[in-house]
């Protein structure tokens, strides 16, 4: 543990800061104190303020109040340029990166060199890379990237400024385990070797509590608890944080299964010419059905293939026995609902209120005649979305552009709750959502399931997967490698799985899997 | 902004306005003063400012120097008949601008519309002139849509690449010269269909009665219910009073050419759809973040096909009109009208980049552009100043509504 | 009582349609009434609207260019129906197509015209006189923009006078431009390229052939160039410097002085004749005899 | 068995995404092919081949009529002065439109400046007048810079509005005459500056020799490193046999205009800026998203302006060698010319909503439409019959590069 400097790096006095001409406050006089060598924790359920106060901190917006110290003297920066030339460098919760530019350019987005084509652009970001132990090719476009990549992109800038202050504002909500473990390192190597202060948001406890060396936990825009990680534990951590008692969610091993449920869902070859190979599938309805699998594995275009909006997919998908059209239209038709995992680029229309959202696949059931949507019906089922998901928003009419991250994924997973589906696709529902509301969607997945309906959720977190499903399918490379009941696995034969170590290969694929021998001919 | 990505940063300029938009709305003892402030301020009524303060301006001066009044009702429906070709395909245009497209190619589409027609209709008749002219109007949409949304090329090139064709079907068609129709019966027909006057006194009266009653019935509502009057249903209330005082004044003889009738219908259809029904809602959604429409079920190809073909048949229509209209037709006719057309739409708030647009908007948008060259018309201002005049007035009134309204760039 | 006269251009950007105005107003200063001008900016819908506004003022008289003639018909008859006197000024009323120029359309107080298929033909007889003799002569048109009746009349009349000469030539080139100089001086450049052993270029304005003479300096061409649509200020400096062999004389100003003095006296009563024609003389015009035609644009 | 799997399909498909795992580089050995086919993809290539292809055909055609060869030294070179003027205004909006911004004021801002400067070149003498025409020049870009990013209105308003506003200018400024220069001195120096011809003779092969040099360096090094050659390197290498083989065929008596020197300077400039500097990063960042630029510190504002500055500059010069050309402006010169400039950087793929374009693929884009008015003129094509090929050809030409290539524009 390095010493303790008197002077703090970074300390925050009183901030608050307050939206849309104080109907809406984030902040309500926060204190904090980051310190050199530290990794500091931020911790707080969604919409509480965290990512507020890191735009604050690093000159995104003017704070409405309070003050900033930084090594003791008061600053007062009024862009995002100030703060980085001090000393601060932000890894934002929404990735900022400019999608026509190569990862080697985006890294390096900020620097004052003169050169663009410098060749010590291209030895700092090997050296990046051997800092961090993770490799991306420098001249790939990020906006061909997945948001996974495009995470580490925009850590790999953050990092590349030599800042003294590092902030992270959710960096692992999009990561699976292994990119996870690499940020990990990372943050251990600033912190411990290079003396650096981390400022770190997440929602994993468990991340929190292995990294961290002290956190302070926001409710409400206030600080409401200031500790040492090593005095705490998860579930104090996620009582401070929730403000309540929470109930674990136990597995599912007393699920009742309903061996003769009818099949709601039925894959049959299922490919996409170099993305993923064919795959059958039989779902009952009411069954879950986990997909592990690590970050470009294919999980999401699997989603994508099943829900019509692949347009290269191959083979049929058919819902109760019935085939469906290769469209969106046609699969929403048929009862399939997919939560994307991109939620601002693939969820939310940004013009629309809370409430326009949320009925906008299924308009039709809130309309009179099917065609003319009743406003008073839409705003009350906006305003049920958010009883029901706990969204934090003023009101049904608050724009999902006003919403804190947390929030607008909920509105996402909203978007399907009221339509007639029968099949729910989500993928990384739990991203940047909070302790509190993830089991509260963990559960609302398990309401479905015993409503009948049938659920595939792609989740990079495997214990969430083991807490829900009935089976998990593990996907690697575009294909499913393992298929597992529930009972015959674990957390970690999963993770051996998912990153290309065979387990036992004598366990054969079991319950209503239909995994056919002559479309995966290498196993 | 919370959601900060390439494809959201579009809808609303960050770095023009600050990160975070002050607005007031909010929780909900606090709606009712923020939604009235909402709806009458700035962002919402900018055009309709915009023009009233124009309309104004011309009315003071052209009483100043002693003219026939400006306001007088037939210089008022003069304004609406010139503006009517323009506002037709200015309220296709903000469809298409809705969905993210972009359509350069209204004026030639028009102009090969009123050829077809002017062409035609002496040897097979007014009527199935008018039908051939809306049909090759509906395939110049389905060829501009197919080219965009099949072959996937950005708008602006294709349309401005059939825009040049169109115009060169024109000019091979017409041979370079001036058609006109010949035939007494189809004059009469097109004489009946587009300039004929129609008197609006008794059904403006009636509207405005429609309306007072809705307004009321919708405040007496609200009454009940506790809450205040809804500025919609003083918009009601007012617009009626408004028009059965229209009505009274101006009597039997208050009348508007037919095409103001098409253009008045045409607009109210689609403001309606927009408005009210699903078909609106996924326009929106389909312009605001196309990729969360599809992945919400709706098939965006076939909504931006559809308003490509209906933007298509929207300037055929006005083609008609002004084949009708002049009866004659000349290979440049309408050269240029697309700019017009577009800066209508953009004047009335109407976003470039998708997903935001007002049918009521652009209609004040179109007017605001028509009142401006009748009054230079009216003051008879040195033809030399108009230009400069016109584009200083076109930057102002763009400039109300931006700098009254920070932020919240609402769909409609 | 107050006499006010209307005039609405076709487009105030081309130096000649202000020339036109210029002289209204002159000649209305003259008579002692007042003027309304407006710019239609060369749209057909434009200058419809500017029609219905000077009707709705109640003016005594109006005078246009007419953009589209076939068109125009429909505006003389609205205008007449309210007893507002109507001339047309530089460009025919009617399809033009069908109706020769002196045949006035009935309703209107006067045609004031230049007479186009004459001007062609004096560019003609002018050109006849710079062109070889004893062999087919190349020639290459320099068009004005398609879908202007003037364009047909001018090379009507130029190929009129050239057969009438008889010579024999030969069109290898007719290319349209938008009336403008720089496409003046592209188009005759790539004329003069595809065809180095070319005679003599006609052009439809002077404008063009302003940029044309630029090309064909460039090029070292001893080719000729013949204009019609002359009398510019531009266009007789260019004659007179050698760059323009010659060209035929208009007067918009006169025109427009004309205009207004018909409509003058048809308000007032003084000549109430209708479907008057009204011309002016067009000579063609050499570095000879540059000072017959005081430039008036 | 995985990884056999998937860099089959990374060989064999290049459209779609691999689904190889981010955590390994790409083995340097399969680096190549798909380099390769990227740069040499329609995606990348395509304005060049759809020039080229255009270019043989009117080559074929013209050696079909029996005209003069169409590849003439002597064409080639007038297709570069004509398109001289629109080129330098259409790279300073490539870079606006990286910029994600937009400028329709172009032609009238050219032509303000033009006319200033004929107008007082007489009076004070060429350079100070050349001064005065780019001094208003630069005054109206930082009028529509400060108008769009200060106040926040939509640029295709704006400048919509100071299009229309400029040219009243002009024609307040000229009062509707043609304006001219009568000063010998003065139209010599004009003349001396714009239609004076270089010998590019010499220098082209100047200019070969180092580009041959600087590939074969390349590749040597490259050699050295054990990798194969890069297109980069092969480019250079080409480009400088065809830069020594024109050069030693032309000889001495190859000569562009000085107008065609300028624009390659301008062209070589802001190539150099937007592909060797942090500038130019910067302006692709600017426009690709304003947020993550304004995030990472660079000023949005600033580069925006920057780039409407440039526009407009680029478009005062533009107008200063039309003047120089024609020694006379007339109030309507280079009406519309904003929507060939525009089609010039959009045909050479330049996005309208920012972020990415390029110059020399602009350059291209101008020539193309260049190259085809001459080749109507030069196969005395009916007047009628160019407007419908004109547009036809814009869309296949924008087809060949967006069919060619799924996905992203890259930046440069
Ligand atoms: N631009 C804005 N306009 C209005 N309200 C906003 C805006 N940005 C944030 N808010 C509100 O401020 C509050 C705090 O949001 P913030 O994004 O800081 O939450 P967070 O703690 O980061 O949550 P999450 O864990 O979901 O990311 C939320 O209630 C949100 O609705
Ligand atoms: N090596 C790669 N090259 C190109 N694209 C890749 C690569 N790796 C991943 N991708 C991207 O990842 C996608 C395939 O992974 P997909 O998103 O389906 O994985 P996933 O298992 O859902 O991972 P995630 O957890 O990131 O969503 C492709 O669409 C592609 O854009
Ligand atoms: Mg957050
Ligand atoms: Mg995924």
């Amino acid at each position: 543990m390095p010493v303790t400097q008197h002077v703090p790096l970074m300390q925050l006095q009183g901030l608050s800061k307050a939206f849309l001409n104080g109907a809406v406050v984030a902040l309500r006089g926060v204190d904090l104190v980051i310190e050199p060598g530290m990794v500091h924790g931020l911790l707080g359920a969604n919409g509480a303020g965290k990512s507020t106060l890191i735009k604050i901190l690093s000159g995104a917006f003017p704070a409405s109040g309070g003050k900033i110290l930084w090594k003791g003297e008061p600053v007062q920066w009024s862009s995002p340029r100030e703060a980085s030339a001090m000393g601060v460098a932000t890894v934002h919760q929404h990735v900022p990166l400019v999608p026509t530019l190569s990862v080697l350019e985006n890294v390096f987005l900020g620097d004052e060199g003169r050169w663009r084509r410098h060749a010590a652009y291209r030895s700092r970001f090997d050296e990046l890379c051997d800092r961090v132990g993770y490799r991306l090719d420098p001249d790939r476009l990020v906006g061909e990237l997945a948001i996974g990549q495009r995470q580490m992109v925009s850590i790999f800038q953050a990092l590349g400024t030599g800042a003294d202050l590092i902030v992270l504002d959710e960096p692992t909500a999009s990561l699976a385990n292994d990119e996870r473990e690499v940020v990990y390192q990372t943050v251990r190597r600033l912190s411990r070797v290079e003396n650096k202060a981390i400022l770190f948001v997440s929602h994993f406890l468990d991340e929190v509590v292995a990294l961290t060396d002290c956190l302070t936990i926001l409710r409400d825009g206030q600080a409401v608890m200031r500790a040492q990680t090593c005095d705490m534990d998860e579930t104090r951590i996620a009582e401070a944080i929730v403000g309540r008692q929470l109930v674990t969610l136990e597995r599912t091993s007393a699920r009742t299964r309903r061996p003769d449920a009818p099949v709601a869902l039925e894959l049959r070859s299922l490919a996409s010419p170099g993305k993923l190979q064919p795959i059958s599938l039989t779902l009952k309805a009411g069954e879950v059905l986990g997909i592990a699998g690590l970050l470009g594995s294919g999980r999401s275009e699997l989603l994508h293939a099943i829900f019509g909006a692949d347009p290269d997919a191959t083979g049929t998908v058919a819902v109760a026995g019935r085939a469906v059209g290769r469209s969106t239209m046609a699969a929403v038709k048929a009862g399939i609902g997919l939560v994307p995992e991109d939620r601002a680029r693939q969820g939310l229309v940004p013009q629309f209120e809370i409430w326009r959202n949320t009925t906008l696949p299924a308009l039709a059931g809130v309309s009179w005649r099917r065609w003319l949507p009743v406003r008073r019906h839409e705003v009350a089922r906006g305003a049920e979305a958010i009883r029901k998901l706990k969204i934090k928003a003023p009101s049904p009419e608050a724009l999902v552009t006003e919403l804190s991250g947390g929030n607008a994924q909920k509105v996402t997973i909203a978007k399907w709750l009221f339509s007639d589906i029968r099949v729910f696709l989500l993928d990384e529902p739990t991203a940047g959502i909070d302790i509190g509301a993830k089991t509260d969607i963990l559960r609302l997945v398990r309401e479905l399931s015993a409503a009948g309906m049938t659920v595939l959720i792609v989740s990079s977190e495997f214990e969430e997967l083991l807490a829900v499903s009935d089976r998990i399918l593990v996907m690697r490379d575009g294909r499913c490698v393992a298929e597992r009941a529930l009972e015959d696995t674990s957390e970690h034969e999963l993770i051996l799985l998912a990153g290309g170590q065979s387990a036992q290969p004598s366990l054969a694929p079991t319950g209503g899997a239909q995994l056919t021998q002559t479309e995966r001919p290498w196993h | 902004m919370a959601l900060t990505n390439s494809h959201l940063s579009h809808a609303s300029d960050p770095t023009a306005r600050p990160v975070a938009p002050p607005r007031e709305a909010a929780p909900v003892h606090q709606a009712l003063p923020t939604q009235w402030r909402r709806v009458f301020g700035l962002r919402e009524m900018g055009v309709y400012y915009a023009l009233l303060i124009l309309v104004l301006v011309l009315a003071v001066a052209s009483a100043y120097t002693g003219r026939v009044s400006y306001l007088s009702m037939q210089n008022i429906t003069n304004v609406m008949h010139q503006s009517s070709l323009t506002a037709v395909m200015a309220i296709a245009m903000t469809v298409i601008l809705i969905t993210g497209n972009f359509d350069l190619s209204v004026a030639s589409v028009a102009a090969l519309s009123a050829a077809v027609l002017i062409g035609l209709a002496d040897s097979i008749g007014f009527w199935p002139a008018v039908g051939a002219a809306m049909l090759v109007a509906v395939l110049a949409g389905l060829l501009n849509g197919a080219i965009v949304q099949y072959v996937g090329i950005n708008a602006f090139i294709v349309t401005l690449g059939t825009l040049t064709a169109i115009r060169g079907i024109v000019l091979i068609y017409t041979d370079g010269r001036s058609l006109s129709v010949e035939s007494p019966e189809v004059i009469a027909s097109m004489r009946a269909f587009e300039s004929g006057r129609v008197a609006i006194g008794l059904p403006l009266i009636c509207i405005g009665a429609v309306l007072l009653f809705a307004g009321a019935a919708a405040a007496l509502r609200r009454r009940r219910e506790g809450r205040g009057l809804s500025p919609a249903s003083l918009g009601m209330l007012m617009g009626g009073v408004c028009a059965i005082a229209v009505g009274a004044v101006g009597g039997s003889e208050l009348s508007v050419s037919k095409a103001v009738i098409y253009m008045l219908i045409f607009a109210s259809l689609v403001w309606f759809v927009l408005t009210f029904t699903t078909v609106g809602r996924k326009l929106y959604a389909v312009g605001g973040n196309p990729e969360a429409a599809r992945l919400s079920g709706i098939n965006v190809s076939r909504y931006r096909m559809a308003a490509f073909i209906l933007c298509s048949a929207a300037a055929g229509f006005a083609g008609v009109m002004f084949g009708s209209r002049l009866r004659s037709i000349n290979p440049a006719a309408l050269q240029g009208a697309e700019l017009t057309v577009i800066a209508s739409a953009i004047l009335g708030g109407t976003s470039l980049f998708g997903g935001a647009g007002s049918v009521v908007k652009t209609l004040a948008g179109a007017m605001l552009l028509f009142t401006l060259t009748n009054g230079f018309n009216m003051l008879n201002l040195g033809a030399n100043y108009q230009g400069l005049i016109e584009g200083t007035v076109i930057v102002i009134a763009a400039a109300i509504y931006t700098v009254g309204g920070h932020g919240r760039a609402r769909a409609h | 009582k107050d006499i006010t006269l209307g005039y609405v251009a076709n487009s105030m950007q081309f130096p000649y349609d202000a020339a036109l105005g210029k002289g209204f107003q002159e000649a209305c200063k003259e008579l002692g009434c007042k003027t309304v001008v407006i710019d239609a900016r060369a749209s057909v819908e434009r200058q419809g609207n500017a029609i219905e506004d000077l009707i709705a003022q109640k003016v005594d008289g109006i005078t246009i260019i007419a953009t589209d003639s076939v068109v125009a018909l429909g505006w003389v008859d609205r205008a007449t129906d309210a007893k507002i006197n109507f001339v047309a000024s530089a460009a025919q009323i009617g399809d033009t197509d069908k109706v020769p120029v002196k045949q006035v359309y009935s309703k209107l107080t006067a045609l004031v015209i230049t007479d186009d298929v004459v001007a062609g033909e004096r560019a003609g007889e002018l050109a006849v006189k710079f062109l070889p003799k004893g062999r087919t002569v190349k020639i290459g048109i320099i068009e004005g923009a398609p879908g202007f009746a003037v364009v047909r009349q001018r090379t009507e009349g130029f190929k009129k006078a050239l057969t009438a000469a008889g010579v024999k030539f030969q069109i290898v080139a007719s290319q349209p431009t938008d009336w403008t100089p720089a496409k003046g001086e592209a188009v005759c450049q790539n004329i003069l390229t595809a065809n180095p052993d070319l005679d003599l270029f006609f052009s439809h304005a002077d404008d063009m052939a302003l940029g044309c003479s630029r090309a064909i300096r460039a090029a070292n061409s001893n080719v000729k160039l013949v204009s019609t649509g002359g009398g510019s200020k531009l266009g007789n400096d260019a004659i007179k410097n050698g760059e323009i062999d010659g060209s035929v004389c208009t007067k918009p100003a006169t025109i427009g002085r004309l205009a207004a003095k018909a409509l003058y006296d048809a308000a007032t009563g003084k000549n109430t004749k209708k479907a008057q024609y009204i011309s002016y003389d067009t000579p063609a015009i050499t570095k000879d005899n540059l000072a017959a035609c005081p430039a008036e644009w």
